[in-house]
């Protein structure tokens, strides 16, 4: 599944689901609301436009690194300390593929994907820079 | 002839987003966002520069679509185009 | 936990039971038996060293890779194809950390833990041969 | 003197595991495995090779320490002691 949602989702259903034949290894990314000074962390995205980003870079990950199935879910709307905010599974036929194609994943997403997050924090509220530098941080459509 | 524009993050809270502005055909883009921003000096000077351009890391897309700085000057919008305007993604 | 056991284990408990104060990504690593003309897969490990072994190879991780939790499950007996062999789950302050600590932990296991897997296939069984060249795969105690 | 050997994998196939042996201290450790061994010439030939070496490619512990091949010839075992004689590992 390739999704932007409210609600969490169940991992291990997901890991199961991604054991597609020929499947030998399994890598899951949980990014997860890390409690720097923070207490809820508020997340939007330009949804059609993410999803269509989200779903690109699922195809480019399996022709990229031979993956066998790919599960991005990115979440959105008011997240707690602890609460999953992005969980990718991957499968493939060997660990090195399926290490690389989930890292490739995750970098991608941090690089275009136009979701935004807001973190509400004890000293007041603040939108968390891009990771990317100045002139990245772009949708490559 | 009717857009809709569509701000996100930091810009829609200053601006607000999903608005709806009737324009005469033949008007260009970044006309268009700067009419809307105008509304607020500090939804503008987020936006755009002291010489009325996009600011570097300000995002534009048409339906969906990036645009590059340049274009924004020189393409005229049409009747149920999206304009999306937002900073550097921070998802993951 | 670190444990060498029969039973599975629910790896959506362990992603939540990882996510330490601090946390900001939890990487899972989920070997798989691979349906190459297998039928099983039966499993045999040197217990004691075995389990002492994992337990070196995650402190060396936690510290190598800053690592706020480790779970290694690694199943013995008879498995089918699909069913998981390995079972890793890391939490880290930031993703490289989880994905760099998580390949460690694997690739260490591959190296030198005393575990051997005998696959049964249509064809007749076989011992798997360690994937570390003549001289390797050789318990690091 | 009371020795227990453990094999695994392709070796307890041919040769058992969890063997206790009674010894005369003072035995050598590559003497005390070459004696069970040598119960099945097929276990013999696949842990040692024609000159009565272990193989380069098996692994001996004692009480869960790894021992140099070179040191298995003049390690003498002792009572209650655990050998552990296996090839390479493949878990993972």
């Amino acid at each position: 599944m390739i999704a932007i949602q409210h609600e969490d989702v169940d991992i291990g259903r997901l890991i199961e689901e991604a054991k597609q034949p020929g499947t030998g290894a399994v890598v899951v990314f949980d990014g997860v609301v890390r409690d720097d000074d923070v207490r809820e962390m508020e997340l939007e995205a330009y949804e059609e436009v993410a999803l269509r980003e989200l779903e690109k870079i699922a195809e480019e990950a399996k022709k990229l690194h031979t993956l066998l199935h790919v599960d991005i879910v990115h979440r959105i709307g008011r997240l707690s300390v602890g609460e999953n905010i992005l969980i990718i599974v991957v499968s493939a036929g060997h660990r090195p593929q399926a290490y690389a194609g989930s890292r490739y994943i995750i970098e991608e997403i941090k690089k275009g994907v136009p979701i935004w997050k807001k973190e509400l924090r004890k000293d007041g509220d603040r939108w968390v820079p891009g990771e990317h530098p100045h002139g990245s941080g772009k949708p490559r459509s | 002839m009717t857009v809709k524009i569509r701000f996100f993050a930091r810009f829609r809270e200053l601006l607000g987003t999903d608005i709806l502005v009737e324009k005469k055909s033949g008007t260009m883009l970044a006309t268009l966002v700067k009419d809307i921003a105008l509304e607020k000096k500090e939804g503008y000077d987020a936006i755009f520069d002291a010489n009325g351009n996009f600011r570097e890391f300000v995002i534009v897309m048409r339906n969906g679509k990036r645009l590059e700085p340049a274009e924004t000057a020189t393409v005229m919008v049409a009747d149920g185009d999206e304009i999306a305007v937002f900073p550097p993604v921070a998802g993951g």
